[in-house]
């Protein structure tokens, strides 16, 4: 069989764990072939993709979907030539009216940012920080899961879901990017406000704050650092005391589930039609159980 | 500096006196222009009336197209005033000096290269066949056709008027900005330097055409460093010299050699030294 | 010897039959070569087992030889930023370049997309709802005019500064690509806006951008072929300071070329957001610099001056076929970038070279 | 009246004091504007509570009256693009345009940071190892050079397409902006390096990538000015055809020009990868564009033959205030992008405007 | 048609056997070059020897400008050799004219608007304080009193010759082109309309300087629509018609009314005549 990929963006570290993921298994399978696109963040290329797959006579379609409000005109053109889809990753606008030869594998974003915000609240509790002063860094505004994370923040404090009282200092995106980051947090910094934790919507800006912090000579002990996606470099700077929470995204296993759903719909074989792969906390109290995984 | 300028102006409008002339078209007064530190133009005091044809001439650099260039708002001038058919005038571009009457060869000669002949030719004023405010359609063929007869008038030839004027040579180029500009009626034609690269013939042909705005009581302005070419055609001659004029001649009363002299510096008009 | 000429008077020997053929022409070439291309790639590669990109042998399954279904997807995906592209050409011949397209139809589709919401979807109030029921199930008329006035009035702020403030039109729209940029993502705060009307979905549906493009693409064509605004564009293009010196109204007519630029993307946003039934702040990243290729691919001379509709359209075709033809053969999408890159680099180097042979040949 | 010029023959009055100010002093005076602008929302925005942005009266933290940790950043942050905008500046003062920086700085970024790789992280084998132990813990000399040899083997593939193959630069390096992309997602597929030596580490610690791009702008300050190069790219951007004809190699001459800038590239994506402790393919995006707006409100001119080193740097400054002056007023992201947008045609504006005024009054 | 071409070769090289001129230095057998359809210069012959000074003449658009960028390798040509100096050669290029010995003036003049006059005239070769390959080190001292020097031998006023050319008028820039060609040694000097823009004491002084280049015996071609200039300054003139030579004149065997009659077609040398 034929199964035409297209993922959101290939330049994004964790879904290059995802996609990495999806080639590998198959090309550990007989009579498997993927060909993976980047819809390259646009919404429109995605779905000229999908139609492109179809042109070709591929035997079934994954979609990673840049925009998970545009699903409805992608599940139409892949229903009209009557080729199986899956998305995966993240979770379609139309979950509920799917058409029977398609299905989804993804992750609730509602979860992510609100174990990791629950988490650090926690931590700053432990620490008797209370009433607490943080900074929140966002991924980029345009993205959902940035926006989605963002948002558990605001509903945790909202819900009194968070053990202390917190106070917002400024919340700034960085757009996912280490490097951006380090310069925001370096502009913090010279403001010289007093602050006590960072939390931010993925790992590499996390990354980005405890360098820019580090090199102003903070001691990382003092402020609590919460990050997604527990990259391997995450878990190194978690090994090293400077990240203090991360939220570990299975990548591999919405990977495989993409595949396997898309596989067994090719062959006309039953599905269930809604896969959810939680998010799993990790704090240096877990972090054996992950250090081979992303 | 600007007191003496005011009496030079009845100075400088002296010889122009002729009974057999019109009203004046066209003064200018302590016209000035600077650039940065240069001096390009110090109070030039100029009268033109209708039917005159004037020629100015000066050394290279003496500030004979600045001259040009502020009357014609190609720039903004430093200072003085411009007085244009009776009105004092503020021009503030080219349009706007096209509008009221005046048509200009421009040194530098404004042609777009990668436009062909009767493109250039009617540019800015293209013959529409449908009205359509800038949409309006244009009608290629008859633009051709009097391209075609406005260029016969100049004797230049052109093997192929549709190639564009990148393609053309020097003398060439030269012909299409004068046809253009003898295709329009105007009020004042203004000419600066318009036979420079052109041929025998073609010199010829052009004088022409300026003979023929003479008879037609069209004024007109020359710059040119042609002598021969200035004795045959003009009623006076102003000359300019480091960015002020420095005399003003009638034809008459001048030969070849005197103008010479006025323009190398061996001899200023009195009513003109102490500017000078 | 060849006959004289029809249009010129006296002077030199000149050989009508000659004359080159039009630069259209190269671009046609780089086409079909490239369509060739990936036909012999088709015939070559072992995975491939013989297939044709064009062609359906086979099973009649349209009732044509043609793969009907690749040849609409290859026009299809190009229409869109074919439609911005149209505008851009216009922008280059008048000497400027456009660098705000692209964001510009990430907030127009944004804005539009609020003016064409439908109040229930699925019986349940819209889930995207950006404005109150006032804003819900509108004419289809509203979206429109607001998307194309909001066009018009970014084009007009882009030429205001390029042609009074003498702005390098460059910096001016990278200016206007960033605030662009900041409208998209301030409207909803990141947020998508879905669920149009039956009526606004229907402007992108199916084969619809496509026929847009050819209707626009014929339009932009007579005009700047026929009109007065044609030649003014290409006068301004091929010497600024002589259009200006020939009495055009240089600076108006800048306005113009950037409104008209704007209001065109801004259409494009709505084709675009009426095919994916959504708007996301993101949409139309790298359309600009996509848009601009097409036109130079087509014979657009960035120093302006030069280039025209029919050539963008060609060059629009040129992507088209490439992408649908990477998906043909399977190539990875590491080597897609590197092979599109390429093929833009040989496309124009093409044309360069018959340019040249041409000229020294005659 | 002013005395005559040393500098000239005969003519006209020369009023040497009267010269017009150099171009640089408009960029300087847009930056004071710009931080006054700043210090003045300080104290009049509400919830700032009458901070300063450069200044830190209070507690003399560092000993001196100056916020040091912010005049560090604001420097810091642009020390890296602004690297790049060096070699781009002389790319836009030759005539052409560099559109190919950002893609170079992540395409050699990953490939550096492939041979900076030490073997062993927190004790256990490198995670993101790319190659086998023979390529751990390599002195920094090998990924250094790697590094600089990458990017003056694009740069000369640049050179000679636009030199040889006469592509507009804008499409040479548009297409070499797509290879380069392809080339950093091929790399490891998608992968990010990380873990360098400590040795590697050092290049970008710290106020070290200031130190980089001052001392390169001197460098390049005086090969511009003081230089049969520098004279040779101004007189190629200013009249290419005359400085053909005049006899300048202009092809050998571009090929050196595109070489440099992308040297430049390649090591700013070293210091980079080097500050960040990782290499991924995305990084560098956007890079293209504000080297290019740096140069470009520093006052060279996009159509060729006019800038200088000085005014790259003054521009790049104006971007470093504007950033961290955003984070100091707190303004939103999408305000920023706003205030961005404007802020650089607003720098330009003035710079125009200024021009014009002194043409008009002299 | 290339066969009737040969035939011409002698008699094009006929009026020059003086036995007080020396070897040839140029030679052009059945040059040839068409621009698309456009056949700008057609089988030219034409021979000069060194120390001879040749003008060429002939309408606008005949083709001179084009001869000599044929020449000069600015262009490629589409037929015919180019002899220079003993052996036959292909310029790709004028900076290889140039360092085979050949300084042009070109018509368009060549000048960098943005540059100053110093940076222009040693555009290409520069004065070097310290050598470092492409990095050499630049003597703007001395490139600028070279500069005044040259200048004042062209007699033109320039008020700062620090300012960009782009600031100068007409006359200037031609000037500053003529400074550059005088400023260095070579084997054969080449001016297209030298003087077109300049004024009538400039043109004195280029006329000089071509005077001078007589006197050190190193040859010319001289390219002018002035018919008292060429009379004045060669011993012989070329005369173009519609792309082809159509007349090979000694200075001393003619006169003015006779150029123009083989300018304007009235009439053909014999031997030229079954091309024309
Ligand atoms: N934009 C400018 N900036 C500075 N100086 C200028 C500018 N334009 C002209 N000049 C200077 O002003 C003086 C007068 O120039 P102008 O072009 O008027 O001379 P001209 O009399 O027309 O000379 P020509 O006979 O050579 O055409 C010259 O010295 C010139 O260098
Ligand atoms: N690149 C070109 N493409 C097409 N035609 C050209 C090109 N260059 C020159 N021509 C044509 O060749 C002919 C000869 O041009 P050339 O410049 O040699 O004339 P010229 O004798 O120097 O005239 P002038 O005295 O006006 O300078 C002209 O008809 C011109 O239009
Ligand atoms: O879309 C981009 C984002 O995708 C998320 O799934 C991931 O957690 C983030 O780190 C970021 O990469
Ligand atoms: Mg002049
Ligand atoms: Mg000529």
């Amino acid at each position: 069989e034929t199964i035409g990929v297209s993922m959101a963006l290939f330049d994004d570290n964790f879904l290059t764990v995802l996609r990495n993921g999806i080639q590998e298994l198959a090309e550990g399978m007989d009579d498997v072939e993927v060909q993976i696109e980047d819809a390259q963040n646009d919404v429109a290329r995605q779905l000229d993709q999908i139609n492109n797959f179809v042109a070709s006579g591929v035997d079934a379609i994954i979609v990673n979907p840049v925009d998970t409000s545009a699903t409805e005109a992608m599940t139409a053109a892949a229903e009209a030539a009557g080729v199986p889809l899956v998305y995966v990753n993240r979770e379609p606008i139309n979950v509920d009216t799917l058409p029977d030869n398609q299905a989804f594998v993804a992750s609730d974003e509602r979860e992510s940012g609100t174990l990791e915000t629950i988490e650090i609240c926690d931590i700053l509790a432990a620490n008797g920080t209370d009433p607490a002063r943080v900074y929140v860094m966002m991924g980029e505004l345009s993205n959902q899961a940035a926006v989605q994370r963002t948002q558990d923040i605001d509903d945790v404090i909202a819900n009194g879901q968070c053990a202390v009282q917190i106070e917002e200092i400024d919340r700034q995106t960085a757009n996912w990017s280490r490097e951006q980051a380090t310069s925001l947090m370096t502009n913090w910094l010279s403001s010289g406000q007093q602050f006590d934790a960072v939390i931010a919507n993925n790992d590499e800006m996390a990354i980005g704050a405890i360098q820019a912090m580090k090199a102003a000579g903070i001691s990382m002990d003092d402020v609590v650092v919460g990050g997604i996606d527990a990259t391997q470099d995450a878990l190194s700077a978690m090994q090293a005391g400077e990240l203090d929470v991360t939220v570990f995204q299975n990548a591999a296993g919405q990977g495989s589930g993409a595949l396997d759903a898309a596989l067994k719909l090719a062959r006309g074989e039953e599905v269930d039609q809604k896969v959810y792969i939680p998010f799993e906390l990790v704090t240096p109290a877990n972090i054996d159980d992950y250090l081979a995984k992303n | 500096m600007a007191s003496d300028m005011q009496t030079n102006i009845s100075g400088a409008s002296a010889p122009n006196s002729d009974a057999a002339l019109g009203d004046i078209i066209l003064e200018t007064r302590d016209l000035t222009k600077h650039y940065g530190g240069v001096h390009a133009l110090e109070g030039a005091n100029f009268t033109l009336r209708k039917g005159e044809h004037v020629a100015i001439m000066g050394d290279n650099g003496a500030g004979k197209s600045t001259f040009v260039r502020q009357i014609t708002g190609v720039e903004q001038r430093t200072r003085g005033e411009i007085i244009f058919d009776g009105k004092p005038v503020h021009f503030a571009g080219p349009l706007e000096a096209r509008n009221a009457g005046i048509e200009t060869v421009f040194q530098t000669l404004a042609l777009a290269d990668q436009l062909d002949v009767p493109d250039n030719l009617f540019l800015g004023r293209e013959i529409i066949k449908w009205k359509l405010g800038p949409f309006s359609v244009l009608d290629y063929k008859a633009m051709r056709q009097r391209t075609l007869d406005a260029l016969e008038k100049t004797g230049v030839k052109i093997p192929n008027i549709r190639g564009t004027i990148e393609r053309m040579s020097g003398g060439q180029r030269q012909c299409v900005a004068i046809a253009r500009t003898a295709t329009f009626h105007s009020k004042l034609t203004i000419m600066d330097e318009p036979t420079a690269a052109l041929g025998v013939q073609e010199t010829a042909q052009v004088e022409n055409i300026v003979r023929t705005l003479k008879e037609a009581g069209e004024p007109l302005i020359l710059v040119s460093h042609n002598m021969r070419q200035v004795m045959d055609l003009v009623d006076r001659i102003v000359v300019f010299r480091r960015g002020r004029i420095c005399a003003n001649l009638k034809k008459e009363e001048t030969n070849g050699e005197d103008v010479v002299a006025y323009i190398t510096g061996a001899k200023t008009q009195p009513e003109y030294e102490e500017a000078a | 010897m060849a006959d004289q000429a029809s249009h010129g008077i006296g002077g030199l020997t000149f050989d009508k039959s000659k004359r080159a053929l039009p630069n259209e022409f190269n671009v046609f070439l780089a086409l079909v070569l490239i369509i060739l291309l990936f036909e012999a790639l088709g015939q070559i590669l072992p995975y491939m087992n013989g297939q044709s990109m064009l062609f359906d042998f086979n099973e009649a399954r349209d009732g044509t030889i043609l793969n009907m279904a690749r040849i609409k997807i290859i026009i299809l995906q190009v229409a869109i930023i074919g439609i911005i592209s149209l505008g851009v050409t216009q922008v280059i011949i008048s000497g400027g370049i456009d660098l705000s397209s692209g964001p510009l139809v990430g907030a127009t589709a944004m804005i539009v997309m609020s003016f064409a919401q439908t109040e229930l979807v699925n019986g349940n109030p819209n889930p995207k709802a950006v404005f109150g029921l006032w804003a819900m199930d509108l004419p289809v008329i509203v979206p429109l005019i607001v998307g194309l006035l909001f066009g018009a009035l970014i084009g007009s702020i882009n030429g205001f500064f390029i042609a009074f403030a003498r702005i390098p039109p460059f910096i001016a729209t990278l200016g206007m690509f960033l605030i662009c940029r900041g409208i998209s993502q301030w409207w909803t705060k990141g947020q998508p806006v879905s669920f149009p009307t039956p009526e606004y979905a229907w402007i992108g549906t199916g084969m619809m951008p496509v026929v847009w493009f050819i209707g626009l693409a014929i339009l932009l064509h007579l005009i700047m072929r026929y009109t007065v605004y044609g030649k003014h564009t290409y006068a301004i293009g091929s010497n600024e300071e002589a259009a200006r010196m020939s009495g055009i109204n240089v600076r108006r007519h800048k306005i113009l070329v950037y409104m008209i630029a704007s209001m065109l993307a801004a259409f494009a946003a709505i084709v675009l957001s009426s095919k994916n039934l959504t708007a996301q702040a993101g949409m139309g990243q790298f359309y600009e610099l996509y848009a601009i290729a097409m036109a130079v691919i087509g014979g657009v001379s960035l120093t302006g001056g030069r280039g025209s509709i029919i050539g963008t359209v060609l060059g629009a075709m040129v992507f088209g076929v490439i992408q649908s033809g990477f998906t043909f053969v399977k190539l990875d999408a590491f080597y897609q970038l590197m092979a599109m890159g390429a093929i833009i680099i040989g496309a124009v180097v093409l044309d360069q070279w018959r340019q040249q042979r041409a000229a020294a040949k005659a």
